[in-house]
């Protein structure tokens, strides 16, 4: 066989609590030379560890226990730390999930682009610089002479990732491991990423590894798709097969993610406004404006999707209507009666009434305190319930999210992200409130799991007839959840109305873009995507 | 920390008469500079060799040190003194008052009028001539109701100092003072050019046998040889090199090391391993100085002589000689008269340490479940150890005594004195009658256990203007008497002065009135 | 800590710096003349003043009052505090009181010896303990780091006085390598000097080597833990280079600031080595007057040291943003 | 207490090492009545006296016996050393807590208040407080405590400043809960590994500084034994070659080193470097 690299009963396994776990169980694998090969699963799945380990890499705590990695005939597995370098960077590349985090803060980009180049003896400092230039004409990053000359915060996230693709290329390697390479992106950012990475997987004929979890954007680059569960593979076929005939019920659960359809909602009657914010302004710094003179409305039982990209202001408009950001100009009102502008200054009623979800269960929850106190607090401190009753109502709460009862004496730790999840729901709801403010409260997790938790809260706002401000960057969440959108961008409200006329004829410019950035389930999305842009972009010019 | 009070060594006067030594000691002036003693044992053949720089690690130094006579109190600011500048009288190894910048000296009978003769054409480091102004001006430095000088105390007693002549001196006295030529040997009263004041203290401008090169207070005095120094046959070193180094086991291993040649305050507890090493003399030298634990009878439970007599039952003062001093000392009985002085009353027999009669003594006060603070400090490093042994023996005797650490700064002024029951020391004074009239009477400047016994005052009185050695005998002995048994005083012991210097270093017998040769080793010693 | 020039978000401009450097210099002020009223108060609290400590022993009441009035003091203590004032503010430290020698004359040749001790146990120590804290991190658990920092450790766990006894003991008593004492005075040359205090120095470097070397491995490691050491990893980059090239640079902050502080000691808190071995540095000086209750040189000395640590810390903040890239190139 | 034993297991061999010095030293401690020889202060022997099966570690600069100075010393050293180390931290993360969680004028003025302490040399600060306030144990408490809470609060501010952003203590604030709840529920037990961690340097930073204080004649007040003090009086004799100071600065040495080994290895919890 002609493949590149060819694993076999690869098992890793991780150090963890005083004792091993298997982390891959005995996957095999194999690339041919120019073939990109996506690996799609969940968190959990050993994706990226098996990506690092194709480069005979483990991280810190982990071990590959058996199995074999043959790379171009090499062995990964017994090779010595010294041939082990000179294959990294030279012939296996690797692009990481967050550039920001993954570019040296203290050197300029040309430094770490070229470093490869120069370390193994193959360019001069001057060769390799004048050729990074090069790489980043092509893959149409803006002032590709001055862009490396650059520290990596001065450059923005888009950009930085595909100058990360541009690293990797530079010593043409025959592998580069892409490890979820625009997940953290915005989704119009994405997809000049991912163009970037098809340009260069055609132009060069390098092989790759495509690690995700999205399997609309694998689609769009793959020429095969293994899908992995816990460490095993599920299935492994063509990407357009894979898609039109998934073999197994776990690929079909991840296909139809993306094509969420709403939830069942009771038909609404017109009702009264819980919140109204008028016409708010705040600021971190004094001079910049975060949030400009914004005006929102949310009637009970209703939910309002605030949608925006990252750096629009959605946050903190969280914040100046809690009261955590005490806003420069404008008033926050609630059931009619103006709220004190910081939180310190409202009343422990208008506190209960308005609660809220974060986007991190792991930081949302004290990891020193069990579920019992998480959910039981607020039980006690507003309503003053001790005791063998609080108790009760905990477990009562426990059985509303769906966690067994035993889950009451855990702590956090011991809990999944979207248990933990839960728990946060759960102890928003103890307080009985009007209004939940949800923070982007799926985005840090799994979409199966997302759109576990968006059903709870749904069949919640029916029993309970809460009102939702519901804060997030994915459409699919919109599609799913909301009554009402609001459209930000820039600390500005672009465009707002029900969802259905938003998401079907947006009005403004920016909410087309994001809209149709939103990846498809079809391995030709992309391809026509950027051929309708171009034709529109001729077309303006002509 | 300061050390001392004025001081002078014991006096060997009863074997002559008062007056006729008085008389003696005039005449003796004229002969100093061939002292007989001067140059005992084998280097007298040889005779004192010149040159050479004398390197000394002094312990008592203080970067505020000045050498303004007026708060002069320490050992390096003392030494430093000595070697720039002269006194009317010297005071030599004997305990003997010699002349110095005063050719000779006569006294009326009565012992109230003084006159001193100055030394003729000796001159300051400045070219000044001395004269009776210069003396006038050094002495009155400490008189006066604005005189901040640690030698007030000793200058009170002037009633009048005028010059007759650009020579002579005359001292008129508020009452007879036999033993006046002594208090002129004092380190305060060195005599500097008339009219130093403010900064030109600095300068260290004297008579004496050395010029200040350098002086950094505290940390190094540098001096050299006065080529016009008017005494034949002393100041024989080239250079002098005093650096303060208080730390002592720093100035052990300097001196250990060749880094100096001569140390002060030796550690007791390391000397007998110094003494081992080849190259190093150890010098010992006795004399008055030592260590009371003064408790205040006017406080209760002090006020109680059976309290007393426990505690001065309570300590076993052959170990504290032993283990505190080393063996470089004597015990004491109660009283400030060491065993080699003249008027030692040898009949009064020596208290031991004896529990039963602490206990019983205890018992018959009252105090049986007393506890007794004893306030200590790190001032001297004996008071620790000293105190830490007697609470020892007092827990043998059934009692308690609590050790209240006092920080060094201000013991003088708030500790001593002032708590019932403290640390104090002393060194000797020139004359018995200095000792108990300082010390032990009701009107005492430094009466420190607060002693009010009119019989003793009366005594002291009486045996200050007594000329007949046998009364005074007597009188002293009573004294001594008076205080071991109902004194306020417990005196351990009596410590000698131990120092060490190369072999290098050669010297006379050596004076046990203050360390350090009196502090005239720069002035006396030389290099083989 | 950085905390007070970072504040206010990842920017700065070179106008913002100085600003801030401004406020800070005003700050320092202002805790500087706070440092002084407390010396003053802290002095006056002392049991005992310069005339009774002294005329020690030998004192009476008529001459210690005497001498305070020729002290001034018999005045006020805020009479006496605030003429201070005025003279230092005109640049006037005033004398010593107790031998009435200039402050400045008195302070000088000893500021500069503490400076020089520090400053050579400085260039000895902090390169050492910089190479070996990147040595260490290299080769984390290895036998040679846990050498190393059993070592290290061993030395800070000694109180200091031993350390040098010890020293003394072996170096100076037994080999006769170096003097046992470090006296110093005008006419010795650089050499002389920087043989004089050999053993000092060596002293002061083992006690501050430790927390130097351990800071530095610490944050060494600690950036080790990121995902652009993983990607250097991945690129190929040799472990030396990784700690050398790419986590040191982003450790500097910390590792700058460890340095500073032990700068600062090196400067204000040795003390007990100037005992030791006899150093005629600020610190004997400032530990004197103050148990002479020589407050004019107690306000100088303090008031020097505290100049010295809050610098060192505004020099360590500085060094920090110029080390930091982000903040050094604002976007 | 099963759960103790098994952290334990868990420790690497460095740490365990740690341990068992420090479990040794307390035993000693609490049972030197018990086990020592002789009485504390009571003169048994000659002056540095060497080894012998009488005096098993020979004898001090005053005839006592050394291993009873040692365990006695052990006892009076470690008691103090805990209580000021205790009572340092009880102020520091109080008040690096109050700062972190207040924030405003309240962090402005306890964060000037320890700038100013820190800006004056410790050792002289202590000197000069201990001149004043005289060199009894209770005031070696104090001021020693209050100069060490300064350190302690710069690290227990930083800490809780990194805990005070996190989401569940902003939930708490949302939710109206007063300070104390925020700072004893939610950040205390965030803040403990971190602080554990500098509980044993603070430990060891006291220890010596008792020392040092000792050594300057104003530490702990004889006859107690304590072990600073011991090698100061016995200090002189090492250049003689007598060794009797090694066995008290060895017993410092040993502690601070078994410290450190624990602190190094809860540091390395705490980072979630797993090494």
């Amino acid at each position: 066989m002609k493949n590149i690299l060819n694993i076999k009963g690869l098992t890793i396994e991780g150090f963890n609590d005083n004792q091993w776990s298997t982390i891959v169980d005995g996957v095999d694998l194999t690339l041919a030379r120019g073939e990109v090969l996506g690996l799609i699963g969940e968190s959990g799945a050993g994706k990226s560890t098996i990506g690092l380990a194709s480069m005979g890499y483990s991280r810190r705590g982990c071990r590959i226990s058996s199995g074999s990695i043959l790379f171009d005939g090499t062995e990964l597995c017994q090779a010595s730390d010294r041939v082990k370098q000179k294959i990294r960077g030279t012939r296996i590349a690797y692009v990481a999930q967050s550039a920001a985090a993954s570019f040296n803060p203290a050197h300029r980009l040309i430094r770490q682009c070229t470093e490869t180049r120069v370390r193994h003896g193959q360019l001069t400092a001057a060769q390799a610089e004048k050729e990074a230039i090069e790489n980043y004409r092509r893959l149409l990053l803006p002032d590709p002479e001055g862009i490396g000359f650059r520290y990596p915060h001065q450059v923005s996230g888009g950009q930085l990732q595909r100058a990360m693709v541009a690293m990797a290329m530079a010593c043409k390697p025959d592998i580069i491991v892409f490890d979820e390479p625009t997940t953290a992106l915005d989704v119009t950012t994405q997809i000049e990423v991912l163009n970037a990475i098809k340009q260069i997987t055609r132009h060069l004929g390098t092989a790759a590894l495509y690690i995700t979890h999205d399997l609309a954007v694998v689609s769009q680059l793959a020429d095969r798709i293994m899908v992995l569960k816990n460490g095993r593979k599920v299935e492994e076929n063509q990407t357009r097969k894979l898609l039109d005939t998934p073999g197994k019920s776990y690929t079909q659960k991840l296909l139809s993610v993306r094509s969420q359809r709403p939830i069942k909602k009771p038909v609404q009657l017109k009702q009264n406004v819980i919140l109204e914010v008028n016409q708010v302004s705040a600021a971190y710094k004094k001079k910049e404006l975060v949030l400009d003179t914004i005006d929102l409305t949310i009637r009970r039982g209703q939910t309002v999707a605030l949608v925006g990209e990252s750096g629009s202001g959605k946050s903190t408009l969280a914040r100046a209507i809690t009261g955590l950001l005490p806003p420069l100009s404008g008033e926050v009102i609630f059931q009619g009666n103006p709220l004190g502008a910081s939180y310190r200054s409202r009343d422990r009623e208008s506190l209960r009434k308005m609660q809220m979800i974060y986007q991190m269960p792991e930081t949302a929850l004290n990891p020193k305190q069990t579920i019992e106190t998480a959910i039981g607090r607020p039980l006690s401190f507003y309503f003053g319930i001790s005791g063998r009753e609080k108790r009760k109502q905990v477990l009562e709460f426990l059985d509303r999210i769906e966690l067994p009862a035993s889950y009451i004496n855990r702590y956090p730790g011991e809990l999944s992200g979207g248990e933990k999840q839960r728990v946060c729901v759960a102890r928003a709801l103890a307080a009985k409130p009007e209004l939940v403010i949800c923070d982007e409260v799926t985005s840090a997790l799994d979409n199966l799991v997302g759109e576990e938790i968006l059903k709870l809260l749904q069949n919640l706002q029916n029993d309970l007839g809460v009102s939702y401000l519901f804060i997030t960057h994915d459409l699919a969440t919109v599609r799913a959840i909301a009554d009402e959108v609001v459209v930000m961008l820039k600390g500005k409200i672009v465009e707002k109305g029900p969802r259905n006329k938003i998401l079907n004829s947006p009005g403004h410019d920016y909410t087309k873009r994001l809209l149709n950035s939103v990846p498809k389930m079809n391995p030709d999305w992309l391809d026509d995507l950027l051929e309708k842009r171009k034709n529109t972009r001729s077309k303006k010019a002509a | 920390m300061i050390d001392l009070k004025q001081s002078t060594s014991p006096l060997s006067t009863d074997s002559i008469s008062r007056r006729k030594f008085l008389k003696q000691m005039s005449a003796l002036g004229l002969s100093m500079a061939v002292l007989p003693g001067m140059f005992p044992g084998s280097a007298q053949a040889a005779g004192p060799q010149k040159g050479g720089r004398f390197r000394m690690g002094m312990g008592g130094s203080h970067t505020t040190d000045s050498l303004n006579t007026q708060t002069i109190a320490d050992q390096f600011e003392i030494h430093t003194n000595y070697a720039l500048r002269n006194n009317l009288v010297e005071v030599d190894h004997k305990g003997e008052a010699i002349p110095e910048l005063a050719e000779s000296w006569d006294v009326s009978s009565d012992a109230v009028r003084w006159m001193f003769d100055l030394r003729q054409g000796v001159e300051f480091h400045n070219g000044k001539t001395l004269d009776a102004e210069d003396v006038i001006y050094s002495i009155r430095h400490h008189m006066g109701p604005d005189s901040k000088s640690g030698a007030k105390g000793l200058v009170d007693q002037i009633d009048d100092i005028r010059a007759d002549g650009k020579n002579r001196v005359i001292f008129t006295l508020k009452g007879g003072n036999a033993d006046f030529p002594y208090i002129m040997n004092d380190y305060h009263l060195s005599i500097v050019p008339a009219g130093t004041t403010g900064n030109q203290w600095e300068k260290g401008i004297g008579t004496g046998g050395y010029t200040l090169e350098e002086w950094e207070p505290g940390v190094r005095t540098f001096l050299k040889r006065n080529p016009n120094y008017f005494k034949q046959g002393r100041a024989h070193f080239d250079e002098v090199e005093m650096l303060g180094i208080n730390d002592v086991n720093a100035r052990t291993n300097a001196l250990k090391t060749g880094r100096i040649d001569y140390m002060n305050q030796a550690e007791l507890k390391t000397v007998r391993l110094l003494k081992r090493m080849p190259g190093i003399e150890i010098m010992k030298t006795s004399g008055g100085f030592h260590f009371t634990l003064p408790m205040l009878t006017d406080i209760s439970p002090f006020d109680n002589n059976d309290a007393r007599l426990a505690l001065k039952h309570a300590i076993d003062r052959e170990e504290i000689v032993k283990q505190v001093l080393r063996g470089y000392g004597t015990v004491g009985n109660d009283h400030p008269i060491q065993k080699d002085h003249p008027f030692f009353a040898a009949d009064i027999p020596q208290r031991q340490y004896d529990p039963d009669k602490a206990k019983f003594h205890l018992k018959k006060a009252g105090l049986t479940d007393q506890t007794f603070p004893l306030h200590t400090s790190d001032l001297n490093s004996i008071y620790l150890d000293m105190a830490t042994l007697f609470k020892e023996h007092g827990r043998k005797a059934g009692l308690k005594i609590q050790l209240i650490k006092e920080p060094a700064d201000g013991y003088w002024s708030n500790v001593w004195t002032k708590k019932p029951f403290c640390n104090s020391h002393w060194a000797a004074r020139p004359t018995a009658d200095m000792m108990f009239s300082l010390a032990y009477t009701s009107q005492g400047k430094w009466n420190e256990s607060h002693l009010k016994s009119a019989r003793l005052d009366e005594l002291v009185k009486a045996a200050r203007a007594e000329l007949d050695p046998a009364k005074r005998r007597a009188a002293y002995a009573e004294c001594q008497m008076i205080i071991h048994n109902e004194g306020g005083t417990i005196v351990p012991c009596f410590k000698d002065y131990v120092e060490a210097a190369t072999t290098k270093v050669q010297h006379g017998p050596i004076s046990g009135l203050l360390e350090t040769d009196a502090h005239r080793a720069a002035e006396r010693w030389w290099f083989a | 800590m950085p905390t007070g020039l970072l504040n206010g978000g990842g920017s700065l401009n070179m106008k913002d710096m100085t600003a801030t450097i401004l406020k800070r210099i005003g700050h320092s002020v202002i805790t500087l003349f706070v440092i002084s009223i407390l010396i003053f108060i802290g002095v006056e609290a002392l049991p005992g003043d310069l005339a009774e400590s002294i005329l020690g022993q030998n004192a009476l009441p008529e001459t210690v009052e005497a001498f305070r009035k020729e002290l001034k003091l018999d005045l006020p203590p805020h009479v006496r505090y605030i003429s201070w004032l005025g003279d230092f503010v005109q640049g006037d430290m005033g004398r010593s009181l107790s031998n009435h020698r200039p402050i400045t004359d008195l302070i000088g040749w000893r500021l500069s010896n503490t400076l020089f001790l520090a400053a050579v146990a400085a260039m000895v120590a902090v390169p050492l303990a910089i190479i070996l804290g990147i040595l260490t991190a290299l080769y984390r658990n290895t036998l040679f780091d846990r050498i190393v920092s059993m070592v290290s450790l061993s030395a800070i766990s000694f109180p200091e006085f031993f350390i040098a006894y010890i020293l003394i003991a072996l170096l100076s008593v037994k080999l006769s390598l170096f003097p046992s004492i470090a006296t110093m005075d005008g006419q010795m040359s650089l050499m002389d000097k920087l043989y004089t205090i050999v053993l000092p120095c060596l002293t002061l470097t083992m006690v501050v080597l430790a927390h130097m070397m351990r800071q530095t491995r610490a944050a060494i490691i600690n950036v080790l833990a990121t995902p652009y050491i993983e990607m250097a990893l991945l690129k190929g980059v040799s472990r030396l280079r990784v700690v050398v090239v790419h986590a040191f640079p982003n450790a500097l902050s910390p590792v700058i600031n460890v340095v500073a502080l032990n700068m600062a000691y090196l400067v204000a808190g040795v003390v007990i080595v100037e005992v030791v071995f006899v150093y005629p540095g600020l610190g004997q000086l400032l530990v004197d007057s103050v148990a002479k209750r020589d407050l004019p040189v107690v306000q100088a000395s303090g008031l020097i040291f505290a100049s010295v640590y809050i610098g060192l810390n505004l020099i360590a903040d500085l060094l920090s943003i110029a080390s930091n890239p982000r903040l050094r190139n604002p976007r | 207490m099963s759960s103790l034993i098994k952290f334990i297991q868990k420790a690497p061999w460095s740490a365990r090492i740690g341990i068992i010095i420090l479990v040794m030293n307390i035993a000693v401690a609490a049972f030197a009545p018990v086990i020592s020889p002789y009485g504390e202060t009571e003169i048994t022997g000659d002056v540095w006296e060497e080894m012998s099966l009488t005096h098993p570690l020979g004898t001090d600069h005053l005839g006592r016996d050394l291993l009873t100075r040692m365990i006695y010393g052990a006892r009076n050293t470690i008691a103090l050393a805990l209580t000021i180390t205790f009572l340092s931290f009880t102020l520091g993360t109080l008040g690096g807590f109050l700062a972190a969680t207040l924030g405003g004028w309240c962090d402005t003025l306890l964060s000037r208040m320890v700038d100013l302490v820190l800006s004056f040399p410790t050792l002289i600060f202590a000197l000069m407080v201990l001149s004043v306030a005289g060199t009894s144990i209770l005031s070696l408490i104090c001021v020693i405590a209050v100069l060490d809470a300064t350190r302690v609060f710069r690290l227990a501010r930083a800490v809780a400043m990194d805990i005070a952003v996190m989401d569940f203590v902003e939930a708490g604030r949302l939710r109206g809960e007063k300070t104390g709840w925020i700072i004893l529920r939610e950040i205390l037990p965030n803040a403990l590994p971190p602080l554990v961690a500098e509980f044993g340097l603070r430990f060891c930073f006291v220890f010596l500084f008792i020392a040092c204080l000792s050594f300057l004649g104003l530490g702990i007040q004889p006859p107690t034994a304590d072990w600073g003090s011991m090698v100061k009086e016995n200090a002189g004799a090492i250049t003689f070659g007598i060794f009797t100071p090694l066995w008290p600065a060895a017993a410092i040495a040993l502690i601070t080193v078994g410290v450190n080994l624990i602190v190094d290895w809860f540091l390395n919890l705490a980072s979630g470097l797993k090494e």
